[in-house]
Formats: C-alpha cells, structure tokens, sequence
C-alpha cells in the first residue's frame, strides 16, 4: 500500500481550492496544526470557510493563525463558538469584519460544534440538542419536545479539508493524540473529504498499537513529518498560565 | 461601608466556591476566575474535574515548570493530571456534559439575575461573541455557580432582577460567588448566605440591581 | 476516593431491579460479560427489557446466555439487530415467544442499534440515519430530505443498567478493551445510568495510561476483577471458524 | 446441463468476488460466505477490510492455533489483524460505514432482484430476523455485491424480477455472485458477465427467476 507521507506542508496543502471548506483543529495550543495553517496561508487559497473552536486571534510573535487568514479577508464565513473576544477591552480582526458585515460569522455553542462535526463525520444529516435552547442562537430553528424536555435540531457539518495535529502517526495515516491535543482533532479528521496531518513523529505500519489508535488511517489523506519538513514542533506559549504566581 | 472593608480577592472567591465542591463531584470549570478552584480543593476530598477538550481527572495549575504543551484546561492553561485520568475527544467530552454527569459547572458572567437566568456570551452593543462550550454546560450540569465581580468596572451592578444582556441559558443558576458575597438566586431577589468581612447588607444592597434578602444565618465569607 | 470495586458478581448485579432495561454488550464471543449475565440470571429479576446485538441463543455448554433469561421469560421486551435465526433450520427461545405473542421483540438495524445507544450516552434525544428507508423498519417513522437524500427518525436508547466486560479496568473504573472486546462495551457504558463492569484484570489507579483508556470511571458504577471472583475468563468458543479446514 | 456440470463451491465464489476488489479498498464482508473473502486477496493487492465491531484492516481467517478470543470479524469468526490495523467502537464503525468510506459491502441474501433489490433479514413465514449491520452497509457502501446460491434447497430460484420478502434495501446491487455465475441487476433482467463451468446460459435462465442476458463477452468463471 502507498505510503500517505509528504515531504513538506505546501505538498499537504497543493491543490486546496479557492472556495474550500476548511474545519481547523485545535483547542488552545495543544493540537493546532500550525504549520499547515501557516502553508495555507502561504498557499494562497481563498473564500475560504473556516470551522473551528475560534478563528479571532492574531499573534505578534511571528507564529501564523487562522486569524491571519481572516484579517487579510481570505476567509468569507466562519463557523465558530466564539466569534468575538469575551473581554471588552480586546478586539479582533473578525470581530472588526464581523460588524462591517463583511464576513459570515456563524457562532454556535461548543458542544454543539463538536456534535454537529462528529455527526458530519458518521453520516448523521441531523440530530436534537438541549443546548442553547431559549436562547437567541436557537431563534429559527427547529425545537421538539423528547421526555417532557425541549430540544433544538442542530445539522451536520462536513467540510472538504481538515487540518490536523497529531503525536504519532503511521504511513498509513493511523493518529495517536497525546493528553489535550486529541480534542477536535479525531472528530474533524471524520468530517472531511481529504484529511490533512501534521505529525511530531511519523512511524511505520505495525508500530502503534490498533488499541491506542485514536482515529484510522482509512479517515486520512496526507501526512506530514513536523520534524522532517522543518516545521513548528511547539509553538511558544501564549498567556496560558492563570496568573497566580506559583513556585 | 466601613474604610477599612476590601472586597474579596480572586483566589478568595475560588477558594470559597471550591469550598462547597463534595467529595466525588465531577466539576467543570469556565474560562477566567472559574479556572482558579482547581487550586483550592479542600485536602479531604477528591473532585474530578472534567474541561471541554477531553481531559476527565485534571488537578491544580501547573507551575512554570511543570507545564506541557499537552495537558491543559478549558480555559488552555497548563494544569496537572491526576492518577485517575483519562482522556476522549472533544464530542465526547460534550457526550459526558449532556448525559447529565456533571454535579457542577462554575461559569464566569457578566449578568446573573435573581430568576436564575444568566448572560455571558456577547457584550453590549458588540456583533457576536464568545459561547464556549456554557450554553452546552448551563443545560447539562445538575447545577450552576457563577463566579463573578459584584460589579462592572464603572461601578454598575451585574447583579440584576433580570439580565439585559442575551441569555446563556434561563433559570437554572444555584449559587453566585462575588467578591461582596455568596448569593442563591431566589426568584426576584439574591438571598444572601454570606456576606464579605467589612460590609453591610445595605452596602450590599446598594451595588446589587434586585433586592438582597439576607439568609436568617448570614455569616461572612471564610475558606 | 473510594475504590469501585466489588468482591463477586452477585454484588454487582444486587438491586437489579424487576422491569429495569439493561443493556448487554458482546458480539460474539469478545466483550461479552457472560459472569454478570449468569449472575443476574442467578438474582432473579424479570419483567426486563433487554438491549443487545442479538439475544437469542442459549448455549448447551453451561455457559447462561441472555437467551437463558428469554426462554425463562424473565424479559418482557427485547431491542436487537437479531430477533430471530437467519438459518432456516435454526429456532431460539426468542422466536418462538415472538411468534406466539408472549414478548416484545423490536428489531432495528445494527448500526442505528449503536447510533441510538451512542446517542443516549451523549445526551442527543434523537437524531436523522439512513439506514432502514424503504423498508419495514421505518414504516410509521419520520422521513426527512437532506441534500436530497431521505433519512429517518430514530430515538436514542437510555437503559438503567449495562453489563460490561473488558480487558482491563482500574479502581476508578477506568476501562480498557482488547481488539473486538470493544464493540458496544464503551458506547453501552455511557447510556446506562449504572454500568456494571467484568475484568480479566483490575489494576491501581495510575497504571493505565489516559491516552489509552476507552471509558472513562465517571461513567462507571460497579466493577469485579473476574480471576478474584472466580469468574469464567474465557467461555469456550462456539462454532467459530469458517469451516475452511486451515492449518 | 452436461453431466459433469458441477455448481461452483463456495471457495470458488468467494475466490472470484475477491478477485473484483481493487488495490487500496475498503470492504465490508458480511456474515455467512462473504467472509471467505479475505482469504482470497489477490496477492498483489492491500485490502483493508472492515468490520462492524470496529476491526478496521483485518487479514485472512485464523487457524484454530492462531485464532485468539480477541480478534473476530463481522461473523464473529477469528482473523488476523493487519500491521495496518486500528479498533473502534461499535458506533464508531458504522459512522464509516455511513460516512461512506466503503467502497464495497459484500453480502449474503435470499433474494437479489433485477431492480439492485435484495432480501436478506427475514425468512418466509417467520416473525422477527436478523438484520445485522446489513441496512447500514446497504445505503452506506459505494458498491453492495451479494454472495449467494442460486436456488433454494428445493430449487427455487433466489435471482427474482423482484423481491418477495422483505426488502433489507431498495436498488443497491451492484454485482451478484451465485454458484452459476457472476451476474448485475439490469433493471428487468441480470446481465450475466461470467457462467460456471459446463453450464449453458439456457441452463442458468431455467435458474433463475427473471431473464437473464448474457454479456457479449461472456465468459467462463475462473479466478
């Protein structure tokens, strides 16, 4: 069987096309792919549509996000559970688009994104949700009652590309998450046509256990060795730490 | 108010919430202040503290030196793992909210209202803004706490009869933590359990938009 | 905390419960909790409703099967992708109360059978599938077009017990499953409101690693270390190969 | 019908179905017959096969010395893994299925129809069946081949104009394989591709329960 490795992330990201649909994983630092993020910018594509956790920050330290993509209006929807910052005094490229009406910005709750992606994901067009219920992002929409309780129904998302971080990951295209970094990334790795990885290691058949496997080969288009094509392996922290000193 | 009063710090008002976690609750906690309670488990009992992105038994913020890029919170700061840990994807993670497993989700807010209704996803006057994973968390988890500044930073109460701003989710919120105070939304008015070293109902009162009751056994705010 | 262990089988199944549901992991031979099954058949409750791949064989080995429990008509209601033989020349239990009206025998497709498990676990009340259109098993269901394909309305499935068998489980009732031991073992943990759990090896907490663990203790009510309980380990197989002789 | 006809053994048929499957699928083998088929992979090829309980790259049928309780397929007979191979759950096995990552489901049946119908859950005169994950794997997979005998025990023809039980799924076959020949539903007829040795197509339209056509470049079946 043919080997899923590339060599590098603009090979990944080749033939992305403009008007593609694209769900980004990640949730914080860990899992986000950001070096496939950094050759799709590079790679020029654009009316993008972007799923992911957020898409607003930018970052001075030289590390590209999918808020670089949004700023320089490559992007015309998002689907996001947060699309403006949640601290009054910050304010972000989206946002600013957002207001201007120049962007679609679609904001759902998390838990909803992550059911909608994993229903995308396994052939589930639909389904009924409880959450936000009552609230304005349920306004149009559908609402059943099941068991005395009323719920929302909430549609599928699938996507033409999924941008992905992963631990391990084999020729064949099986992903082993560490800790946290597993988060959106098997759901969104089931939710696209063409599945494309980074990788910190890259491992031959056989050497992952099929028990620890987090998310099949069979689910996955292209890999790539962070290491090998010289990419980011951690990008450095952002504020991350809650601001106790502790020692 | 009294010269000498000082509202609760950040870390109080942590360590007071985590004070009311029993032994064996599975506990989630929102970005901001929420995230601090993770510190101020008291030492005989055991929470299992579960976050949005599949980390089920995580412990206190980690130092500079002990974090990793790998193991972080829902608010993405670095934290411990407990022995007990384990790890499932992010609809997984929502799958355990849901279900019903969660005694307790502890939410930041810019609102809370006496009907036990709560706002905190969009600012005023701003276009969209920030859901997270509370909407999900407000329907799911058996109760509510939020933990939030008594008031704005001009001075206006976040504490009211009913929110101004979009609802997170309607009437299901059993406990506030400000820095003034512990609260039970009580239908039109906060009833007041606790009340923070130095000041008076009336003080109280005076910074909160819905009557105060006070509980019959009000006593300040200790950890 | 305290250890979720118990000493025996009889412990675990004790309180079950006339008329609760109770879902039954296994397909096959892998995953099957035959220790809890016969200890629930030793415990007497009845009027279940049981919940399962399929329920119909009893076994002439000793090993008690649920299809023991339906042919002694403690269940009153079974949902199954099985509910009766494929082979003509084959009748269980199970058919032959179906056929004279003494049992309520629905049956729904396996993998909307797992869906709908998966569903309830995840607190998604109903959801659009596939599978079944055109057929009997969705005459009197809801159809739905999306993107132009037809689906049908199926409801999730909450039970009040699940009998579990793994491979390996910690304290806190932490689970790992080996190869096909896993089939409906994590999904079953997760829709009932108390999950009983068999092990072929209870470890501290600790000793399994989180990456690793299929289902989390949080979903976990009871669990029995089969080898400390003197529980069958393995049952013999039954007519398991494909007839080809091999060696 | 010469005299030493002989119909195709079951090896034979699986052998030749196998023989369809393309370097780099994704297949699905049904309860029954169809899991021989992954005993017959051309060599030249990597079939990942699939499994309903999560058993994602499975290999050939296990020898009683190699079979292990912990690896079984869809017929919850023993196989090998693959190196390549990865676990899911059950759930989790038919999102692929669903999802559409299957590019063939090859499955048993009483009854395959000129229409791409086919029947094979319930008896005749029977209450209740066996659906098994074939629904699923009916409108989920690409491409359903079936895997059957030609007649009944009593010689019934099971290749129908159109199904008398109850339809499993509607218009789905895309190829059908009997111990007579290889055969695809054409609408109102079968188009019969390949026939068994020594058989006539006169012989095999006395067979069968709606026309048959033979294909122009009809051949013999060998694998």
């Amino acid at each position: 069987m043919e080997s899923k490795v590339v060599a590098s992330f603009e090979e990944a990201v080749a033939g992305v096309e403009d008007g593609s649909s694209i769900l980004v994983a990640g949730f914080g630092e860990p899992g986000s792919p950001h070096n496939l993020v950094a050759a799709l910018y590079e790679q020029g594509a654009t009316e993008l549509t972007l799923i992911a956790n957020g898409a607003g920050m930018t970052r001075d330290d030289g590390v590209i996000t999918t808020g670089n993509l949004v700023e320089e209006k490559r992007v015309r929807r998002v689907v996001l559970a947060f699309t403006a910052s949640t601290h009054p005094s910050r304010r972000t490229p989206l946002e600013e688009l957002n207001e201007a009406g120049e962007i679609e910005a679609q904001i759902t709750p998390q838990g909803t994104l992550a059911e909608r992606i994993r229903a995308g994901g396994a052939g589930i067009p639909a389904f009924f949700t409880p959450a936000g219920v009552g609230t304005e992002v349920a306004e149009g929409k559908e609402h059943r009652e099941f068991g005395g309780r009323t719920y929302v129904l909430e549609e599928a998302i699938v996507a033409d590309y999924a941008l992905i971080r992963c631990w391990k990951a084999d020729t064949f295209g099986n992903l082993v998450f560490r800790r946290s970094q597993r988060n959106f990334n098997p759901i969104m790795a089931m939710a696209a046509d063409c599945t494309l990885v980074e990788a910190e290691e890259v491992v031959e058949v056989g050497e992952l256990d099929p028990d620890l496997i987090h998310t099949p080969g069979i689910f996955v288009q292209r890999v790539v060795s962070i290491p090998e094509a010289g990419g980011i392996l951690q990008a450095p922290p952002l504020a991350m730490f809650s601001g106790r000193p502790r020692s | 108010m009294s010269v000498e009063a000082k509202r609760l710090t950040r870390d109080l008002m942590a360590a007071r919430l985590a004070a009311e976690f029993e032994d064996g609750w599975v506990v989630n906690l929102g970005v901001g202040m929420p995230t601090r309670c993770s510190d101020f488990v008291p030492e005989d009992r055991t929470i299992i503290f579960h976050s949005e992105n599949g980390v089920i038994g995580y412990g206190r913020n980690a130092t500079v030196e002990e974090a990793t890029p790998y193991v972080v919170n829902g608010g993405a700061q670095p934290v411990l793992l407990t022995p007990f840990a384990s790890i499932v994807h992010h609809s997984d993670a929502f799958a355990i909210i849901r279900r019903g497993l969660l005694d307790v989700a502890v939410l930041g807010a810019y609102e809370a209202a006496a009907n036990g209704d709560f706002a905190n996803w969009r600012i005023s006057g701003r276009k969209g803004g920030g859901i997270g994973g509370a909407m999900d968390l407000a329907v799911g988890a058996r109760q509510v706490f939020l933990l939030l500044e008594h008031t704005t930073r001009d001075g206006r109460p976040r504490l009211l009869e009913r929110c101004a701003l979009p609802l997170t989710a309607a009437g299901v919120v059993t406990l506030v933590m400000t820095d003034l105070g512990l609260f039970e939304p009580a239908g039109d008015s906060f009833r007041l359990r606790e009340i923070a070293p130095g000041f008076t109902v009336d003080d109280v009162q005076q910074l909160t938009g819905a009557p105060v009751v006070p509980a019959a056994d009000l006593s300040e705010v200790t950890v």
